[in-house]
């Protein structure tokens, strides 16, 4: 029998595939379509403390390989989603992660302690890179100071696994890693979109609303593989890996960097049934590599010279 | 609850150099659709294009009394039209759903008008059909940038559909847009006759309806076309601005929320 | 008639499409396929002062919508270039872009010193921002101060227009655009590969001898878009604009969002024929949308809100 | 001088499983083509697969004395050999060549020996051809898994080649790699007999011929199988270390400098 579990701090999650932020709106949207419960988890839609309407459309454009969003968090807050949409996740016995983001450092901790005293909450993502909202987050997410400030404020007041989530627009992101897990983060997951643009040339006006949004799907996978290597061998904590995965191999290819645990975002709108095959492509990855736990695969990239 | 079906092609028509109507062996998606909804249509299993891209259910297919697969009626606009005017028979296509909230059906003495704008006439074959099966008086105006581009009008005439036409050119029906046939019926339509307004086609032309209706203190119900990443409610990419109770409005994911929605409802210059 | 024409520091070149260097060989190797002479520029494949092996093969990998690179700058080093490729290059009347790079600051300014004194060299560009080779290059390119360093000792010693390119590995291009403006350069060209990484999952090895290397090719345009208009609107000089250029739209995308001139890499490994089509695009661009001047639509991207 | 043609597919054929021969209308590439020289294909104009792939020209194409295509040999390994084994009558396959360093041909009374690995036998076609044209006498020793993977048999054979079989299985010619008819060759053959070895396979396989070539000394020419994303010179990829002049040395490019180099010319453990 092919064991899938893995560990995120104190969090033990039945596999290592999660639904990422942002792509599977509350997760309850998809209750018709997937089985929550065979979920590693289900990383719910950025929430604020209160409501937010988001950026005007268009809000998306889809780019080789790729596309761009520039949502801007849309959303219902903490306080309804912990009144209408929690309790429908606690039935359909998902895990939740809540992915979190604020104005402030006091937004954060006040957030963590909301969802801290809420039953039925998995982990806390800290939303520290969302490139599409200029307010917050990503200030955070861009400064070590920063994040170390962030992560360890929040820190303090849950017990909660807290997981910050990385922006790839840095220069070197295993430092990043680095201040997370000096503040006391139970892992990191990453990557977050990468800013970018796209540009009607006939119009000659931004293809986005909000000008700049943010570039995920396949295109990004090599960057985001790097990226995760990088954050392997800079810390000890779990690291939590996506970008651009669209099938069983890909999300092989992130453990073999060294992710724990991976999340899919945009695939997941190609083919909201995906799920399934990505276990099942894992299983039968580990089956024939005669490996019966999918963690000892994470970080095995064999890296010595070849012959 | 949608499934996904790696549809067979069928059969694909070319009604002109952009129109094309392909159908698609997709029984379970045909049988559980209902007139409004749509499907999310891949070719392919690569990665340029990525994402699906939204289409109407036009026709339901049946043979021998057994629903056999579904039409689409596209209009060539980028890459994934494209693929569509080009599939041959045995070509397969990823179809999504059926998703959405369909329009609202009438019962008679209530008449039903459908507005259609270009490859807007997609949902108005299945909500016809829904219509005259429970007794309903249906009118289709239409319009197109020239008689070029009206497509199946034999189809509605022969359900005895009244069709009232209207191109950019004046070739077929009223010189300009199909606003000028729907004017001219709301000015002649007694108050007290029961009329339900359905519109599908570029976002202006549901504008003008929508205000139009409403100047005429009519019901619509139009069906808008945004871009959508999923189609199932997960990306937020497809929101309309809709009014909401306290006065002010709020984006709806049209994939979920829509795409048919009461003209009146939607705030069409926020 | 349409003017191609445009200006970079104190050069003219005749259109704003440039081939892009270690995409193009040292240009002779084109001279069969294209006539050299019709294009804006040749960027020549990167030169160090000497000779150099370069990596160990697999170099390349194919990867979603790009490619990845770790070739380690193979090269026949700035003394054999200018025996042995530069007369053929002016016979062919190329207009000659010599990339440089070095290990140390000295030796970009021999480079510099030694290419200055050749007659034929049009431009020089400074390769601070290769991600595959450890040594010099990208730690210049990383560092604010490094990549002031390099350009102001480079502009010390030469009068031919000096051209940093930037790494897109960095938190804020703009502020190195910026850097090189103050140290004297008369453009900035970007942006190079993004560092990056694939793994044959079956292998559990890298795709890659040297393990990572650079992402090109049409996934990274949208970011490569959003920097150059960034640095557009933080520097004066021009700015010359690269990364997953396929068609003359994606050309004409770059010079929308602020760039003077483009280069053309990965694209040309696709399509070695693309630069009359690339040219004939834009010019017909140009009269469909009533355009005397290609410098004219530099920079014109509308960011009005819309209605 | 090599040129790019859109060309047409004019025929398909599936030999196996892996295998197919794909008949391209491409007379230009053809006529200007030598032995061992190689086209870079792209299918489609997408953007996945990005990159061209390289293939030998297997078999120049001739009607009514003119000719009119080449085709070539593919095994299936990945996404572009996948769609070349796919591609029906009528597609379009864009094909850039040729490109390359030929093989030297050589003169009676000096005979031919070729040696292919699988798909290694592409190259040996035309060869074959050239060699015959100018009276030398050809053996082809041809390895591969099973008599099920051996090809193109009959034509060699109609030609008057030397056929020498080995499979992996034992179901053809000798049981073991195509080395072994080799070694018992070079060890049967009169040292005043003037033997020029061609090889084209897996790189052990060259590797072990053109050792085995060296040690009987023979010269060899050994056409090698890299990783090209340009097939021009352009992008350095596809490099092979070949010793240079002083005793070390130096990376080549196979498209240029190749794909056909001599043996010992080459550094096989770097
Ligand atoms: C609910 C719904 C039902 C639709 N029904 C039909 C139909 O029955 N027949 C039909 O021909 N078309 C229909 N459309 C529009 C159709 O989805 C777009 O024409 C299609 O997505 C264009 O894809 P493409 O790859 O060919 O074009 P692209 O290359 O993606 O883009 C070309 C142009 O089309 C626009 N576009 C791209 N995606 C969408 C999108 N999702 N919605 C609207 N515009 C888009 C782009 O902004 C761009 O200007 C419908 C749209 C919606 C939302
Ligand atoms: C000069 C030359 C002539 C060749 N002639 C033939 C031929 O006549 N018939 C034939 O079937 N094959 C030939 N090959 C090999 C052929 O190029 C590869 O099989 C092909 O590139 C694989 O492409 P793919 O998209 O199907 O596989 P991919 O999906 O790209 O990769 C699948 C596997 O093939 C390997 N591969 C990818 N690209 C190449 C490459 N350029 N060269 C070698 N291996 C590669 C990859 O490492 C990977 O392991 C030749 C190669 C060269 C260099
Ligand atoms: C439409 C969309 C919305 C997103 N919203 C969020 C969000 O609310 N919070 C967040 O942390 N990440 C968000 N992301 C980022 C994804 O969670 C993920 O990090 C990124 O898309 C890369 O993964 P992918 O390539 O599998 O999509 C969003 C991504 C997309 C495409
Ligand atoms: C194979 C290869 C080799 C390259 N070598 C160099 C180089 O020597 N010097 C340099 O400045 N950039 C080099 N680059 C980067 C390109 O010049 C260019 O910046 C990058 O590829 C992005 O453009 P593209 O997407 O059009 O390829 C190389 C890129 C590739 C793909
Ligand atoms: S299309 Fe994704 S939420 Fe509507
Ligand atoms: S394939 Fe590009 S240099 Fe040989």
């Amino acid at each position: 029998m092919t064991d899938l579990s893995v560990q995120i701090g104190s969090l033990t999650l039945a596999n290592p595939v999660i639904a990422a932020s942002g792509c599977f709106g509350y997760g309850i949207e998809y209750a018709d379509v997937v089985d929550l419960s065979l979920l590693g988890g289900v990383a719910v839609k950025g929430l604020f403390l209160a409501e937010r309407q988001g950026h005007a459309p268009e809000r998306i454009v889809e780019t080789p390989a790729g596309m761009l969003n520039a949502i801007g968090l849309q959303g219902v807050g903490v306080h309804r989603f912990i009144k209408e949409q929690l309790p429908e996740l606690r039935r359909r016995r998902a895990v939740v992660i809540v992915n979190i983001c604020g104005s402030t450092l006091d937004e954060y901790v006040e957030l963590a302690r909301i969802l801290s005293d809420t039953e039925g909450v998995a982990a806390l993502e800290l939303n520290i890179s969302c490139p599409n909202i200029k307010e917050g987050g990503i200030t955070f997410g861009c400064s070590l100071a920063g994040t170390f400030d962030v992560v360890s404020a929040v820190r303090k007041v849950t017990r909660l696994p807290v997981i910050p989530k990385l922006t790839p627009n840095v220069t070197d992101v295993a430092s990043f890693a680095r201040a997370s897990e000096d503040a006391g983060a139970d892992a990191v997951s990453l990557v977050n979109t990468f800013l970018a643009m796209a540009i009607d040339v006939e119009t000659r006006r931004p293809s986005l609303s909000n000008i700049v949004g943010g570039l995920s799907g396949p295109a990004i996978r090599p960057i985001a593989v790097r990226m995760v290597y990088e954050c392997r061998n800079a810390v000890k904590i779990p690291v939590i890996g996506m970008g651009g995965i669209a099938s069983a191999r890909d999300a092989l290819e992130f453990m073999i960097a060294g992710a724990t645990a991976v999340q899919v975002g945009t695939a997941n709108f190609v083919d909201p049934f995906i799920w399934t095959k990505l276990l099942e492509g894992i299983r039968a990855y580990l089956t024939r590599h005669q490996m019966p736990r999918v963690s000892d695969l994470t970080g095995t990239l064999d890296t010595s010279t070849r012959d | 609850m949608p499934v996904d079906v790696e549809a067979r092609v069928i059969a694909n028509t070319r009604l002109s150099q952009d129109y094309n109507v392909i159908a698609l062996a997709a029984p379970d998606i045909a049988s559980a659709s209902a007139p409004g909804q749509f499907v999310m249509v891949k070719l392919g299993r690569g990665l340029v294009p990525l994402l699906r891209r939204p289409f109407s259910v036009f026709e339901v297919l049946r043979a021998d009394g057994r629903i056999t697969g579904l039409t689409l009626l596209s209009k060539r606009v980028g890459v994934t039209t494209d693929m569509l005017f080009e599939a041959v028979e045995g070509d397969v296509v990823s179809c999504l759903g059926p998703l959405g909230r369909p329009f609202q059906l009438i019962d008679p003495p209530a008449e039903a008008w459908m507005v259609a704008g270009g490859v807007g006439l997609a949902p108005f074959a299945t909500l016809t059909e829904a219509l005259l099966d429970r007794g309903v008086a249906v009118t289709l105006m239409y319009g197109a940038r020239s008689d070029r581009e009206l497509f199946y009008l034999d189809w509605f005439e022969a359900r005895g559909v009244r069709v009232m036409l209207a191109t950019e050119d004046g070739t077929a029906g009223d010189r300009g847009r199909v606003i000028l046939p729907l004017e001219r019926e709301l000015r002649a339509t007694a108050a007290e006759r029961d009329i339900m307004i359905y519109a599908c086609g570029p976002e202006p032309m549901l504008e003008a309806v929508a205000n139009m209706a409403a100047q005429y203190n009519r019901p619509s119900q139009v069906s808008v076309e945004r871009v959508m990443g999923c189609g199932l409610g997960g990306c937020y990419s497809c929101v309309i601005p809709v009014r909401d109770d306290r006065g002010g409005q709020r984006y709806v994911r049209s994939c979920i929320g829509g795409p048919v929605f009461a003209g009146a409802d939607i705030v069409w210059n926020p």
